[in-house]
Parts: C-alpha cells; structure tokens; sequence
C-alpha cells in the first residue's frame, strides 16, 4: 500500500515471486506482448440493493464524479475506476487508501462495500499481439467492433475466474486474477504469448 | 539413424516417375526422405504419397485383416490404405495418411501392420484360411473353455489388430486452444469455398476461412479447367489475394473442421506445425480452435466413390480424380500403362491428363453400353481400346498390378496389361458436417447421391458438398450463398460477378458391385470387409444399415467409410430389395477426421492441467522446508520436517506436542470466507444453517451447520458477527465454491425478498491457526497494543476487528479446532507473508512450531471434530452426533427432509471414537466394525472408520467412525477389520474427544 | 453451446453450473409438508421438449438463471435472471 | 438356433459361409401377449431371455422403437465391475459378474468377457481411506478387491504420468475380475437366446402409448399397433420418463447425455481398465486396437444423442493428466448415450402404482455392467409380483421414506452422479 504510513510488516505483492521484468519468449522484432504488473491497486467490492439504487448512485456520484454503470461498463473517474461486476455490484479500484476509507464510510448502510485489495492480482496488457494470446484462454470475443474501451467481462482463462476491462484502442487491456492462482495464471500467459514475445515492464506505469 | 546422402547427389538422384514439368510443387526444393529404411527424394508442395509414387512406390502397407498389400487409392482424408507410422520415437505417428502428409526434408515414415517386412508379412492370411474369418466370426466362437479367451484368444486377436504402433513416450510437442468468432465461417476452399467467402467478405462482415489442405483451391489444384476464359489458377490466385487483402478476413489454410456442436459453435484442428520436422521454438504443434460464427457455409466439396469388383485393392487401382491430382498437382504418373474403369463422363477426363502425361492408355472400360461419340473419339486419339458396357472382373499381380480382366456385354472377357487402373463411379457430397447435429441426409436420385437433408440452424452447402457438382455451380452457390450469409449477419455488398467456366459433364450411372468372379471384392478397404461380407450379414438377419456396421465394421475404420459406406449400402439394398435411401444411412459423427488428443487438451497437461492456489504464506513455508500435499487446488504445508526426524511421523509427533504443550502457528487461509451483509442477514442464515443466528451478539463466532434440502450434511464452519448487519461465513477449503454457489441460489432463487448480500472474500484474507496454551503471549507481540486480549476482555468464540503490524486492519477469531487455547488471525493476504514472519518472530521465545494438514488432522481427531472424512455427504446431523443442533423453531433448509425415517433409525451408523485395546496397535481408516465373535461379513457390517490418527498426547492409535448405535455402546469391543489390508484390531468404543472432552483448556 | 446471460451477453456454456428444473417452486411454511418436499426434491417432468431450468453463471456475474431449453434440439428459447421469475411469483403471492 | 462353435465356423467356411441362418426371426407382432418388455437393449433383452429360460415365460415381446441395441447397451465404453460401497448396490453387482462370467456357455455366443481388471486410481489420504472403505466392503460381501500402493499401480501401468502429475497417482483399488464385454455382442447374444426360446423380438416398433383401465395396464400401443399384455415391462434407459408419461407417472428420474470417444485402432498400449481419481476420465483398449474413453456426463438435461465441447476438451485433458503419452492418438469418433440418471444414482427395479406396469430404470452411466442381473432380477419382479432379494433395495418409494442409495453422497442432483 504505496500511500500507507511505515510498518514494519512488508506486504507482499499478487505478482511478487511470479513476474520477472524482462524480455522473453521469441525475441525477433517488436515484442507482441507488454506486460505491466498494477501494484498498489486498492480495490473493494460495492454490491447494492435494488431499493436503494438511486441514492447509491449519488453517493457514488458525489464521491467519486461518477455514477457506477449499470452494465459491464468501466466508470473512469479522476481517482477511481467503477468496474461493473455483475447486477448491483462493482470492483472499486483506486491508488488512494483515503478515497477506499471514505467511500465505505459514505456508503454505509447504502451498500456493502468489501475490501478485496489484497484478493486480486491486477496486469495491464498492451501490445500488438494481446488480442491473439487472449484467444488462446478467454471465450470471449475481443474483436473491436464487439468489445470497446470501456467494456468488461467476468470470465475465465484456463480455468481461472478473471475479470477484464478494455483501456484504450491500443488496444490495453486490465485483467484482475484471484491471488492465489497467479501463479498459474502466468504460466498459461507464458505459454501463450511466448511465440509473439512479451516484455514485462517492471512498475506501475501510473505511479 | 544413418545419415541422409548428401542433399547435392539428391539432386542427381532421379524420380522415376515425376513429369518434366508441371504441377504446384517446387522443384527448386527438393527434400530427402525415408520409407522402411529407403531414402527418397520429393519436391516441396508434396504429400508422402505423391513423392513415394514419384519414386516407384506403390506398395505402402498391409491391410487390417488378411494384411494384403495396398497402395495408394486417393489423394486426400478419405484415404483407406496408405496408412504410415510417421516420424519416430516419442513422435511416432500410427496410421498417418500419406496422401495428407506433407513432406518435409528428413521425413522419416514405416509401413504398419506387417512382420517382419512389408515385401515378406508372415501374418497376411493365405487364402484357405480367410474364410474363418469372415465378419463377426468371433461372436461365434473362442467360448470353450471359458478361461481360454482372456489367456489365449484375446491376446492373439489383440496383437492381430490395431494398425500402427502409438509412440510409448510422453509427447514433446505442445499444443494449444484458441477461440475465434466471426459472422461468417466458411468451410473449405475449394471454389464454392473461395467464392463463398469472397461473397461474403465484400459485404464487410468478418469471415473466416478454413481448408484442411496446406493450398487453397480444392478441386481446381487437380484439374485442368478455364474460368471467363483463363486458366483457372488466375482465378484462383486473384481471389486468394483479394480476399488475404481484406482486414476482416481470417485464412486459415491446414485446418481442418472437424465438428459441429450447439449454436454455432465450431470446432477446428489448425496443423500448425505438422509440416515441420519439429514444431520451432515457442510454436504449438496443432491448435485446436472452438470457433463461434452467427452463419456457415459448407463448401467441403466431395468424394470419389470406387467400385467393387474382385481384387480392386491391389496397388495401382487408383480413384480417377486422385490419378489427375497426382498428374495435375503434384507432376507424377501415377503409372506407366493405364486403364480407366468409369461409369460416367467425368472419369474420360482422365484420358487426356494421362495422354498428356505420356502415360499410355491402353484401355477405357464404360459400364455404361452406349457412350457419346466425342468420347469414343477422345478414345481413338488416345490410342486407348474402349469397351462400352465393359467390366473389371479381376485384377493380377502380386504386391503391384499387372493387368485386368475385362468382361464385355456378351461376356467375352480378355487381359489387358496395366500397372494403373482408375475407377470413377461418380462422387459422393461431403455432408457429414450436415449431419452433427442430428440431421439426416436425403437421397437424390438424379445424382444417385445422399445430398444435405435437414440442416444445422445458420449453415447453408454450396457447391459440390451439396450435390452441385460442376465448377460452374459450385462458384454460382458459393457468391450467392456467401452474400447471402454475410447480409443474415446484417452486412450489404454487391454480388459477385458470374463467373463462365468450360464445360464439364457430370453425368453418372455407377456401378455398386461387379459380380461373377471368385476373389475378394473389398468395399471397406481399411477394414477388409468384402462384398461377401455384407452377403453374410444379410443372411444372418444384420440387415437393418447399423447392424449392417456394428456385425462386419464396414465404415468403422480411420476413415469412416468415407469411399465405403455407399457401396456398402447399395449391395445391402439389392440384397433385399430395397432402394438405398430406404435401406438409410448411418450416423455421421465428429471429427470429420480423426483429432489428436493432445490437440484438445492443449495447455491443460502435466502440472498444468488444472490452477494451483497458492497460500499467502506459500514462499516463507518453502524456505521452511515444508513438505506440501495438494487439497483440492491447493498446495498446502503438510508438515515441517527437520533433519534430526527420522520420518514424517516424528515431524508430526512434535509439531502436535508443540502445539499442546507451548504453541504452533498453521495456514487455514484455504478456508471459504463469505462476507455476508444486509438488514435481513441474520435471517438469511436462519433459513441456510440448520441451527439459530438471529441471538448471536455482535463480536461473537458461532459454529454452524449446513444441509441439502435433501436433509443430509453439506458443510460447517464458524461465522462471527462483526456488526448487527454484517457476518463473516466460513466454509470448509473443499466446499467453498459449492456454499458460496448455494447462498447465491437461495438469495437469488428463492428468496430474493430479503435484504442481505455477500461476496467471496476468501482472497483477500490470508489466515492463521495460533494454537496453544502460549498462543496468547505470542499474539500479544502480534497484535498492536492498544488491544487487549486478556480473557476477560477477548474472550472465547470473541471475534473483532483489530489491528497489526501498526495499524493494519485485521480480524481475531477465538475460535479452536485443536482444543487448545487458540485464535485465528487473519490478515490482508499481501500481509500473509509479513503475518507469519511477524507471528514466527513472537513465537520463539516460546519455541513456536509452524504446523501443517498433518497435525492439524491429529488434533481434531483427538478432539473428536467431524472434517471431510465424516462429511461426505452420506451423514445426517444425528449421524454426526449433533442432531441437536437441528433447531426446532425455525424452518431451514433440508429440514422436512431431515425428518424421513430413514433418516431417524437409530439403528443408523453413528458418529463414534475408537481406541485400539492393545495400545500399541495401529488402526487404520476404511475398516469395518464387526462385533468380537462374529464372521467378517456384510450381514455383520456395523459401520466403518472415517478417520485415524496416531496421538502423541495419548501415546497410541485414535480412530473416528461410524457405528450402528455407537453412542449407546461406550466401552464395548468391536473388531475394526481391513482385509484389503489384511489387517484386524480390537478397539474399544470410546467418546471422540479424546482430549480435553469437557473443553477446559479452551476457556483459560 | 451458448448461453445468452441477460447481464453479460453471450457466452459459452463452459462458463455456466447447472442445477436442473426451474418448474418447481420450494414450498414454504404450511405447504412444506412431506410430500409436497419430495416431490419438490426428487421428482421431474424430465421433458422431452422445452424445459425451464436453472443455471448458475458460475465464471461471470455470479447470477442465477431461468432458461428454457429444448432437451432435445439444445436450443435456448429464453433466459431471465432466477430473481426476477422469484420477485414475480412473490407479487404473484401477495396479488 | 444353430449351435456356434469353431468346428461349425470351420464346416461353414468349408461350404463357403453359405449356410449360416439368421440370428433371429423377423417376428410379425402377435395381437396380445403376457408379458410385453419395452426397451430393446441390454436390459430388456435380458429379461426377455431369463424370463423364457428361468420362469418358463415365452409369450413375450420385446418391442424396441429402432434397432436392437440401438440405445445405450450400442455405446457404452463397455467395462464392467461389481466394485460398489453400499450394501443396497454390492450383491446386486456381484451376482451380475457371476452372471457375465457363465454367460457364453449360457448363451453359446462370444460377448468376449475379459476379465483384465478395472483399476481405479487414488490420488490423495483421504481418497485411499474411501477406497480402503470400499474396497473392504466388497471383501465383507465375498468380492475381490485390492488396495494397491504407487509402486503396484507402476508396475500395472507404467505409463502413466508418476513424474509431473498435478494430482500424483498414490495408488489404486484394483477389482481383477472386473474387465469388459463386447457391448453389441451382449444385445445380440441376448436377442438370438431369447428368440431361440421363442420370445418375439419387434424392431421398429416404438411404443406411443400405454393403455391402463381401472389402474390396470391393458396393453401398449405401437408404430406396428395396438399390443394386448397382461404385464408390460419398461426397460427403456434415457427414455423412461417419456414412457412413464404416458402411463401418468412422474419418477425421479432425469436423462442426461454421456459422450464417449474411440481412438484409432493401435497395437496392444493398456490391457486393464484404469479410471482416473481426480478428474473424469477411464479408459481400456477395444480387441480391435482402439482406445476407448468416456468422462463426465456433460451435465444437462438432454435428449440428443450427442454432446458439446466442454465437456470433450475436459475428457482429453484428463486423458493427458494421468497419460501423456497419448498426446499424438487420434480420436476417430465420439458419441453420446441419453441417460436414465435416477436422484441418488442407484438403479429402480420395482413394480409402479400401476398394476401390471412395471420398471426398471435409473441406470445412469453405470448400467451395462448391470445387464445380466438387470434382466435376470426384472423377469424375476415381473414374474412373481414381487422384488428379487439382489434387487430389493431398488424401490420406488425410497425417495419418500429415505432408503436412499447414494454412493457418491452428492444427494438429489443428478448430473454430479
Ligand atoms: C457413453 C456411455 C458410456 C457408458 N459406459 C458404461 C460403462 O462403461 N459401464 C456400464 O456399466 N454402463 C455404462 N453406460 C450405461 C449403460 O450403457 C446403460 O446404463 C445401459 O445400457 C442401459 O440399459 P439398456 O441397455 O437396456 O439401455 P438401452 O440400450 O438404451 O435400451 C433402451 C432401449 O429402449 C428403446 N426405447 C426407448 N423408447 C422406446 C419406445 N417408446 N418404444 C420402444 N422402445 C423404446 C431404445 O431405443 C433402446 O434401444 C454407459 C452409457 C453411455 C451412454
Ligand atoms: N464433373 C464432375 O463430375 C465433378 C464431380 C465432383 C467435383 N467436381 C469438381 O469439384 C469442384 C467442386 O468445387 P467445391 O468447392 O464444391 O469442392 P472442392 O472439392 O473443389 O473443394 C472442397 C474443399 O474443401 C476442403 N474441405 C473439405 N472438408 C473440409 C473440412 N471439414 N474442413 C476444412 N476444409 C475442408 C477440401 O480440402 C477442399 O479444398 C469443382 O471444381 C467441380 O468441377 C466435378
Ligand atoms: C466400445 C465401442 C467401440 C467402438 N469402436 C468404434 C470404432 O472402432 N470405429 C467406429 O467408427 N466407431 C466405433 N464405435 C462407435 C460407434 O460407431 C457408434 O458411434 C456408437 O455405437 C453410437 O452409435 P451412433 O453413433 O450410431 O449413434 C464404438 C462404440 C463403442 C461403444
Ligand atoms: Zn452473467
């Protein structure tokens, strides 16, 4: 937790001891993949109740500048994304722990609001090559004309509950996987992308 | 293996049977390769076979049954005889076709099936005997002495059978998935296929094109034909490049469409590396591709069908459109002397290729008696003798044909000289992919063909796969058909132009089956299934057409019956009478051609066939030198072996004695953790656990339990209340999923009214078991200190929120599954690695001692807790001894079914402890109980053993189980009985808390 | 085969759990007797035809589905959120 | 019916295989018979056969919508085992490997019984400790059983996967006598033993309706007919409840489609049967050299005779979890069966509210091992009115009173049957 004041106890990264930086698989031309780890990502559930949607709305608005998408939209705000995960239900994620302490203050008995920054590895993908090495695990269909900036998905890669959410027309893409699988997770990537090339590029490219 | 000769005397090296010129191949590149220890030379753009013909080859394996010799008999996936073992060792490739093999330089390839050569097969069947082993003679006998089949008969038939020899190690290729989406997938591309998708990518939609073969262009690679006037190879490559121009168009050349499944889901086997000595670094093998498209077009084209006559097996007998392929693809005679055997117009087109060739013509057999003047003319100008409504009778030559026997009208029959016959007998539709789901094709007639009948929803047929089998009509469907498709997915473009074409004849009246001579005439050639095989099946009453199948295996060979079925069927139908639609067809069923397993499991082997999760305190136990066992998708610490440990048992031994006498630390992260919130929580989980929530004060954790609506066990687990809305569920590691999965039905399916939401927070929560009389003062140094955790202040079942590590949220359970004072921290999971370094550094002055799955079990044992063993979803509430916990106010979840009497029978099996009399035995998990005295039999079953232990604190054996009535039998004798393990011990009945029964050590 | 989930689109049945007969409806308090139990619990119509069923999107957005199917061609008629058939019944109740 | 044997195989050969008479009549439907068993496969075959031979009953018909053995009994992966846990199932199965053992002496036809053991594989404490549990009540009930450990199992099966498993092979319960039968030869063996004792075989003749008056059943009607029958038999697998219906009975049955797959023929790779512990997958080699494997039903409910991907992308990956050496093994055909998947995964074979109507059902994946103590158990309740003792725990009502039979402890769902 970047912004956190100093502890002793050290925290221990989704991607720590899995990803290495660095050049790998075939290293001819352009790398088709890169891949950077989202550290220091704070995230928390949101999951509302029909009946008081609208006021929830507004307490998200108010807090955040944006109201939370009613479909598997992406809701962009200055310090916070509203990722839509399933009905009544988002993933907040925001490199501000103050914002995350606020807006479950502010949501209280509006909403159940679940703190799952530690419960999920975030990578943002980018590269020429992303779309053909997600084929080769996602079952959805990433084509630009079907799935655009903005747009998410609940799904699985190689058995893997994951969530995506499209950046830009790059195309970039966010993928959160369940922490304790990570491990398995990149070495499905690997084996993916290794015959375009990836580069993983150590750091939050944010912060 | 020897070396190849050098690649320049290679060149020098001739084929004495490639043409001088012409052809899709490269003749710049020549690659060497090797057949039964023989080295070969062929071009690139060949197929094994087109380069072992080039070289002489004809005589390529031995067939299934009577192992005679074949060759070559197509030049494509319909291909019944030559099969190879292809590459060698762990790439060893049984029953490969060579007429689909690509060659590559250094292509090493074995004939199958022969010992101990090709040439000189001690098992082919000489002709007395084969009689015996007519279709189905195995039902009919091997049956005395009953023993004799397994010892003797089996194992001879067994090594008889099967063709090729699998590799006997693990693969060392990789293969892949892949998923593609499209509006528009066409199969093949031939010129239906081409046009099909040029149709439908002008109208902008996104296409996908898919052709088994490593060149587009079907047919038009095999034959000499015109379109608006030009050859059609300017077609060909204009449309290839307008359509490789367009961004939405997806070639796929090498993949093979192999099934049709639900809604519009596709699967496909992409080659991708099968031309290739060894797949390049980084790249798969094949990829297997599921493929979603909102439309198909089938344009798969179709298959020549042979005749059946005696002897039509013998190497040199060759389907006419292979022999032109062979010609017109690959620039190889297929021989040097020909005869053609047709029953229609389009077999004459093989005059002209092999005159152009230089291949002599000797002869022209037309089963039909008048024939057009311009082809007895073409005849003339081959020089070739035509006999109109001539017959094959036989065929001669040893391992080769020699010559044919040919009958006329008037039954003169005469020899004449040939080392090549071409049969054509018109083609059949390939329309099995029509057929996937369930539909069945409908006999035309006209065509004398099974054509599409009903059809998968969203797939059209165009071109010869629907019965259309000219060049122009092909083209016509296909722009049609394809524009069409393309504007269903709510695309518009303009047509296609029409194309003209020469002219072509398709005219056909086949011949099913030459009678009248003595020799084997094959209809099934891979599965040696004869004309007279039918016969028999009809005379032993297997008429109906699956029958016809199962009882002589006809169409149940590598190939699928693809050049057999129809001959089959046609003699069947004479035989009774019977047209051939009403005699039907059988059931065409994926793949389309056979599909390597590895393909469909692609990434998903070895360690990789299913995730492996990770605890958050997975590294620091590493470098502890923890042992691990999976549970589930886990990987869990099972012990922490030291150097000084003899074994595993002594390593468990201490971390328990540790644990009971001072304190130990264990990861429980794995444990389901459901964070349930809302007005209506508490009610919520009155109705999903059998015992009541509604009085539990906030701060506190209570253990629950879960049923099925059918009344029977499905999980527990402690949840604490951490505020008046707010609970925090735990479920077992196994189950957690399955709860989660249950709540989420219960909410959403049955009870949507109330107010109460919950996620899996199972992830975001690393937790840790401090188990002990210490474990206080060890989490004393833990937790941060404004906390007090005296027992007055914290104490048991408290469960809190708090904070460690300065500040860092977390949550203290007081909850036991050792017995001994113990809490569970938890902690966010980044901070799991910190929480254990933390918890190990506050430990040692008490010598704390991580523990594992080992110890954990041996404590509960003791304690006598029901886990997995006892859960097993066979067991009630009063099965495990908590009946009581059945509340009687309320209306739960599996409550009306809990009370069948069934379920009440005292008489049941009932939870209970065990010790062994003699203390110094061991007991084992999986023995029954049976009364001291009595027979070791199922009428005296009385229950079983669930779960066993060795107990250093008692210093022998504890065993849980179930026995009938056990409660009311403390301090009797019962003998646990295990003959699996040849084992036998007397225990003696005892309560299953072993330790600490009436929880003292918890409440301190 | 593919399922279309009113919230995420659709996607291949892979990514969905099946549970079985949506016809049946839990009965609650009085109705809760024995038989009325064991009808609900074990006995189905198992039709040859459409059958309305309930799957579970068990990889995606964790809701719970009413899909009416046909058992013997496998296509999809319909598919509606489990809560809104549940809500509807209930006002059906009150009503 | 003429007696096979290798001297008459020989003498016929010698006569050019001429003489051979059908296996069967081609029977026209008679206006009434005593007893009418619906369902031409294993089972109703079977029960046709033991009901003539064993009760001296030959005014029956079996009358079977499409061809015999056309259902199940036609596509199954053919292994058969009596290795069960529960005392309801145990003698049940063990009488039916009894009667698989003296069945082609029986029946003087090869259904090519082997015996070459079915090995069931274990890959973790608690899973041994299940099997061990298992394995010991075969033992109490007087059937072969046997625990193995890693190194038994290697030396078995040396090429599965001991090195680089995800869930390592720790060892095995092995039932040597369990093994496999030629799947159509045991409908054909049936049909041609029944048919020599007169009953009347009618292939298509699907039945559409069941006539009852007075809660009486009355006959059947059929695509050939109305039939007269004082008992009808229903023996119908994935159908069931279909034919339930239209007697006016709902059952706790679904039907499900299980896919199975066939590899192309190979020289002798696997001479067992071995089953895979933690995932869905088994597998022996048929005498004609194919590889043939099944896994999970696909897990819907379903009519169509044919499955999805899933499911076969999940058989596969299993295949090469525990065999990596079958990577480059092409499969050449896969299919599906509809299933009688019954709410607790154990079979019925009882009478019904309806007199005269009678059912035998709820066979899920596991019924083909069952034929011959199917048949020979059914005849039985049909002919006397009453359970046969290896069948008595296969009752309608246990539903309600909770006898329940479920050896998977997976209750009232039945796709993880
Ligand atoms: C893929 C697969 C693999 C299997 N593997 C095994 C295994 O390895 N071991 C094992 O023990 N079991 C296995 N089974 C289960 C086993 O095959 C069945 O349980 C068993 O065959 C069912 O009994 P049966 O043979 O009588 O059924 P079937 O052969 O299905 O007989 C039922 C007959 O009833 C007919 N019928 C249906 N409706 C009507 C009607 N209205 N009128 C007239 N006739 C009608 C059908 O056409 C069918 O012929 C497998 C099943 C499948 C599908
Ligand atoms: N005159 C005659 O009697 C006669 C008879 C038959 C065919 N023909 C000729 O055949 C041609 C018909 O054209 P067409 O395009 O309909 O057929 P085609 O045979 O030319 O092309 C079919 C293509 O589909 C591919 N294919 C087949 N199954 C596939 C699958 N499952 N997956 C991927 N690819 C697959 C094949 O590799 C082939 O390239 C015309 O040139 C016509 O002249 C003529
Ligand atoms: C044990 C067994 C082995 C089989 N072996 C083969 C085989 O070698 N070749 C083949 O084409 N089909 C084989 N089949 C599958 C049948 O061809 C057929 O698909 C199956 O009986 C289902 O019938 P259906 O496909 O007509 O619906 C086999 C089936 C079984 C049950
Ligand atoms: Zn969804």
């Amino acid at each position: 937790m970047s912004d956190a004041l100093p502890r002793p106890w050290a925290a221990r990264g989704a991607w720590d001891g899995v990803i290495a930086a660095g050049r790998q698989g075939c290293d001819r031309g352009e790398p088709g993949v890169r891949v950077s780890p989202r550290e220091g990502l704070h995230l928390a559930t949101i999951i509302g109740h029909r009946a008081r949607s609208a006021e929830l709305d507004r307490l998200l608005f108010e807090a955040l500048g944006a109201e939370p998408p009613k479909t598997a939209q992406v809701a962009r705000a200055s310090d916070g994304d509203l990722i839509w995960s399933g009905p009544e239900q988002w993933l907040l994620a925001s490199p501000s722990a103050e914002l995350m302490r606020q807006i479950a203050a502010r949501l209280a008995g509006v909403a159940a609001v679940s703190d799952q920054s530690d419960a999920r590895g975030v990578l943002r993908l980018s590269g020429s090559q992303v779309r053909n090495v997600l084929a080769k695990g996602c079952l959805i269909d990433l084509h630009p004309r079907v799935f655009r900036p903005g747009d998410v998905a609940l799904t699985a890669i190689a058995h893997i509950g994951v969530q995506l959410w499209q950046l830009d027309d790059g195309p970039t893409y966010e993928l959160a996987v369940f922490r304790s699988m990570a491990m398995s997770f990149w070495s499905w990537f690997e084996g993916a992308a290794a015959e375009y090339g990836y580069e993983v590029i150590a750091g939050d490219p944010r912060n | 293996m020897t070396p190849f000769v050098s690649i320049k005397d290679a060149r020098r090296a001739v084929q004495p049977f490639r043409l001088a010129t012409g052809g899709a191949i490269d003749r710049s590149q020549p690659l060497r390769f090797r057949f039964d220890g023989k080295d070969h030379l062929g071009f690139a753009g060949d197929t094994l076979a087109s380069a072992l013909l080039a070289n002489g080859v004809r005589f390529v394996a031995r067939s299934f049954k009577y192992h005679r010799p074949r060759g070559v008999l197509s030049a494509g996936c319909e291909e019944p005889n030559a099969l190879v073992e292809l590459r060698t060792g762990a790439r060893r490739e049984p029953n490969t076709r060579a007429t689909i093999a690509e060659l590559y330089e250094g292509l090493e390839a074995a004939s199958q099936n022969r010992w101990p050569s090709l040439a000189f097969d001690l098992l082919s069947v000489s002709a007395p005997l084969s009689p015996l082993l007519r279709a189905g003679f195995y039902y009919k006998t091997f049956m005395w002495p009953a023993s004799f089949w397994e010892k003797l008969y089996e194992p001879l038939i067994r090594r008889a059978a099967g063709l090729g020899r699998a590799a006997s190690d693990e693969d060392p290729d990789h293969y892949e998935k892949a998923i593609a989406f499209c509006d528009v997938l066409v199969i093949g591309g031939g010129p239906a296929g081409l046009s099909a998708a040029l149709g439908a990518a002008r109208t902008g939609a996104r296409i996908i094109l898919c052709d088994e073969d490593f060149c587009l262009g079907g047919r038009l690679l095999a034959e000499r034909r015109a379109i608006d006037g030009r050859g059609a190879e300017e077609w060909l490559h204009a449309t290839i490049a307008e359509l490789e121009s367009l961004p939405e168009v997806r070639v796929m050349r090498r993949t093979t469409v192999f099934g049709v499944y639900d809604h519009g889901t596709f699967g496909a086997l992409e080659r991708v590396n099968d031309h290739m000595p060894v797949p390049p670094q980084h790249e798969p093998r094949q990829r297997a591709w599921r493929i979603v498209a909102k439309r198909a077009v089938l344009a798969a084209g179709s298959t020549e069908r042979p005749i059946v006559f005696s002897g039509n097996d013998r190497p040199g007998v060759m389907l006419a459109g292979a022999v032109r392929t062979y010609i017109n693809r690959f620039g190889v005679a297929p021989g040097r002397r020909a005869a053609i055997f047709t029953a229609g117009d389009d077999g004459w087109r093989t005059v002209a290729d092999l005159a152009r060739a230089g291949v002599l013509v000797a002869a022209v057999i037309d089963c039909r008696s008048d024939i057009d003047p311009a082809l007895a003319t073409m005849a003339r100008q081959a020089g070739a003798r035509l006999v109109a409504g001539g017959r094959v009778v036989a065929t001669h030559g040893a391992h080769g044909l020699k010559a044919i026997d040919v009958t006329d009208p008037s039954g003169h029959r005469e020899r004449i000289e040939c080392d090549l016959l071409a049969l054509s007998n018109g083609w059949n539709p390939a329309i099995h992919l029509t057929c996937h789901l369930g539909g069945r094709p409908a006999w035309d007639e006209a065509r004398q063909a099974f054509v599409p009948g009903t059809l998968p929803p969203g797939l059209s047929v165009a071109g010869a796969a629907a019965g259309r089998l000219s060049l122009g009509e092909a083209l016509a469907d296909g722009a049609r058909l394809g524009l069409a498709a393309g504007s269903d997915c709510g695309f518009e473009g303009a047509p296609v132009g029409h194309a003209a074409t020469d002219p072509e004849s398709v005219a056909v009246a086949p011949v099913w089956r030459v009678g009248g001579s003595k020799g084997k005439a094959f209809v099934d050639f891979q599965n040696d299934v004869t004309d007279s095989d039918v016969e028999l099946a009809h005379r032993e009453g297997f008429r109906p057409v699956e029958h016809l199948k199962r009882y002589t295996t006809l169409g149940m060979a590598t190939d699928q019956g693809k050049t057999s079925n129809l001959p089959g069927l046609a003699i069947m139908a004479k035989l009774t009478g019977r047209s051939i639609p009403q005699v039907g067809t059988t059931v065409f069923r994926p793949p389309y051609t056979p599909v390597a397993i590895g393909a469909l499991a692609g990434h998903h082997r070895g360690k990789a066939f299913r995730p492996t999760r990770l605890t958050p305190s997975h590294a620091w136990a590493e470098q502890q030198g923890a042992v691990f066992v999976e549970t589930g998708l886990w990987l869990r610490a099972q012990y922490f072996p030291r150097h000084s440990e003899s074994d595993w048992l002594a390593t468990v031994n201490r971390e328990v004695t540790t644990v009971r006498t001072s304190v130990g630390v264990c990861d429980v992260s794995t444990l389901g953790k459901i964070d349930i919130q809302g007005g209506d929580a508490a009610e919520f989980l009155d109705r999903v656990y059998c015992n009541g929530w509604t009085a539990l004060p906030v701060g506190k954790a209570r253990y629950g339990l879960m049923l099925r609506e059918d009344g029977f066990v499905m999980d527990d687990g402690t949840t604490s209340r951490l505020g008046d809305a707010h609970f925090l569920m735990t479920t077992t590691t196994a189950n957690a999923a399955k709860v989660m999965q249950h709540l989420q039905f219960c909410h959403q399916a049955l009870w949507p009214e109330l107010d109460v939401c919950m996620v899996s927070v199972s992830e975001q929560w690393a937790q840790f078991a401090i188990a002990g009389p210490r474990s206080r003062e060890v989490l004393r140094g833990v937790v941060d200190p404004e906390h007090d955790l005296s027992h007055e202040a914290f104490p048991y079942l408290a469960a809190r929120e708090i904070t460690v590590g300065n500040g860092l949220p977390a949550r203290l359970f007081r909850i036991s599954f050792s017995g001994e004072l113990a809490y569970e921290l938890a902690a966010p999971a980044s901070y799991g690695d910190a929480a254990i370094r933390a918890i190990m550094t506050a430990g040692e002055p008490f010598g704390i001692a991580p523990y594992g799955t080992e110890a954990l079990g041996v404590m509960r044992i003791e304690k006598g807790h029901v886990a997995g063993n006892e859960i097993n979803g066979q067991t009630t509430a009063r099965d495990l001894g908590l009946g009581r916990m059945m509340s009687t106010k309320k209306d739960f979840i599996g409550r009306a079914m809990a009370a069948r009497p069934a379920l009440l029978d005292p008489d049941r099996p009932t939870f209970i402890g065990f010790k062994p009399v003699d203390p110094s035995r061991r007991l084992r998990a999986g023995a029954h109980f049976v009364a001291p005295g009595k027979a070791a039999s199922a009428a005296n079953d009385e229950g079983h053993m669930t779960s066993v232990a060795f107990s250093p604190t008692l210093g022998h054996w504890l065993g849980l189980g179930f026995l009938r009535r056990g409660p009311e039998r403390i301090g009797e004798r019962v003998r646990a009985v295990d003959p699996v393990r040849d084992g036998e011990v007397e225990v003696e009945i005892c309560d299953p808390a072993f330790v600490d029964p009436a929880g003292e050590r918890l409440r301190v | 085969m593919r399922i279309r989930c009113p919230y995420c689109g659709e996607r291949d049945v892979q990514e969905f759990t099946y549970l079985g007969d949506a016809s049946k409806v839990r009965p609650e308090g009085s109705d809760a007797n024995a038989d009325a139990m064991i009808d609900y619990v074990y006995v189905r119509d198992n039709p040859a035809g459409p059958h309305r069923e309930f799957w579970y999107h068990s990889a995606g957005c964790h809701a719970w589905l009413v899909v009416v199917r046909d058992t013997r061609t496998h296509a999809i008629e319909e598919a509606e959120p489990a809560r809104d058939v549940a809500l509807r019944r209930r006002k059906g109740e009150a009503a | 019916m003429m007696n096979y044997s290798v001297f008459g195989l020989v003498a016929h050969a010698l006569r050019g295989n001429k003489h051979w008479m059908p296996v069967w009549r081609e029977a026209e439907p008679k206006a009434a018979y005593d007893i009418v068993i619906v369902g031409g496969g294993g089972h109703g075959l079977a029960t046709a056969y033991y009901l003539a031979k064993e009760h001296g009953l030959t005014n029956v018909a079996v009358v079977e919508k499409g061809y015999l053995g056309s259902g199940n009994v036609g596509r199954n992966t053919t292994i058969v085992r009596s290795n069960y846990l529960l005392p309801g199932n145990i003698p049940f199965y063990e009488w039916s490997m009894k009667l698989w053992e003296g069945l082609e002496q029986d029946i003087n036809y090869n259904a090519m019984v082997s015996q070459r053991g079915v090995l069931n594989l274990y890959h973790s404490d608690a899973q041994r400790d299940a099997f061990a549990r298992r394995g010991n009540a075969m033992r109490l009930h007087g059937v072969d059983a046997e625990l193995l450990d890693r190194e038994q199992v290697r030396a078995m099966a040396p090429f599965l996967d001991f090195a680089n498993g995800r869930f390592p092979v720790q060892g095995g319960l092995l039932q040597r006598r369990g093994g496999t039968v030629r799947h159509d030869a045991v409908a054909w063996g049936y049909a041609r033993a029944a048919d020599a004792r007169g009953v009347d075989l009618l292939q298509n003749c699907e039945v559409t309706g069941i006539r009852t008056e007075q809660g009486r059943v009355r006959g059947v009607e059929t695509a050939r007919g109305f039939i007269r029958a004082n008992k009808v038999g229903l023996a119908v697998a994935g159908n069931t409840s279909r034919l339930a219906a239209m007697a006016g009975l709902r059952l706790p049955i679904e039907s499900h489609v299980l896919q199975a797959f066939v590899t192309e023929g190979v020289k002798p790779l696997i001479d067992t049967v071995v089953t895979f512990g933690a995932g869905h997958f088994y597998v022996s080699q048929s005498d004609k050299g194919g590889l043939v494997f099944g896994g999970d039903i696909d897990g819907y409910n379903s009519y169509a005779q044919r499955g999805n991907l899933p499911v076969i992308e999940d058989v596969m990956e299993s295949a090469m979890a525990i065999w990596p050496g079958l990577g480059r093994l092409r499969v050449l055909r896969h299919w599906g069966g509809v299933m009688d998947m019954s709410m607790d995964g154990s079979p019925i074979i009882d009478g019904t509210p309806i007199e005269g109507l009678y059912l035998n059902a709820g066979w899920c994946y596991g019924g083909f091992k069952a034929t011959p103590a199917s048949g020979w158990c059914f005849a039985h309740t049909i002919a006397r009115g009453e359970p046969h003792p290896f069948s008595a725990a296969y009752r309608l009502d246990r539903f309600a009173t909770g006898h329940l039979i479920d050896e998977k402890g997976v209750g009232a769902q039945p796709n993880l049957h």
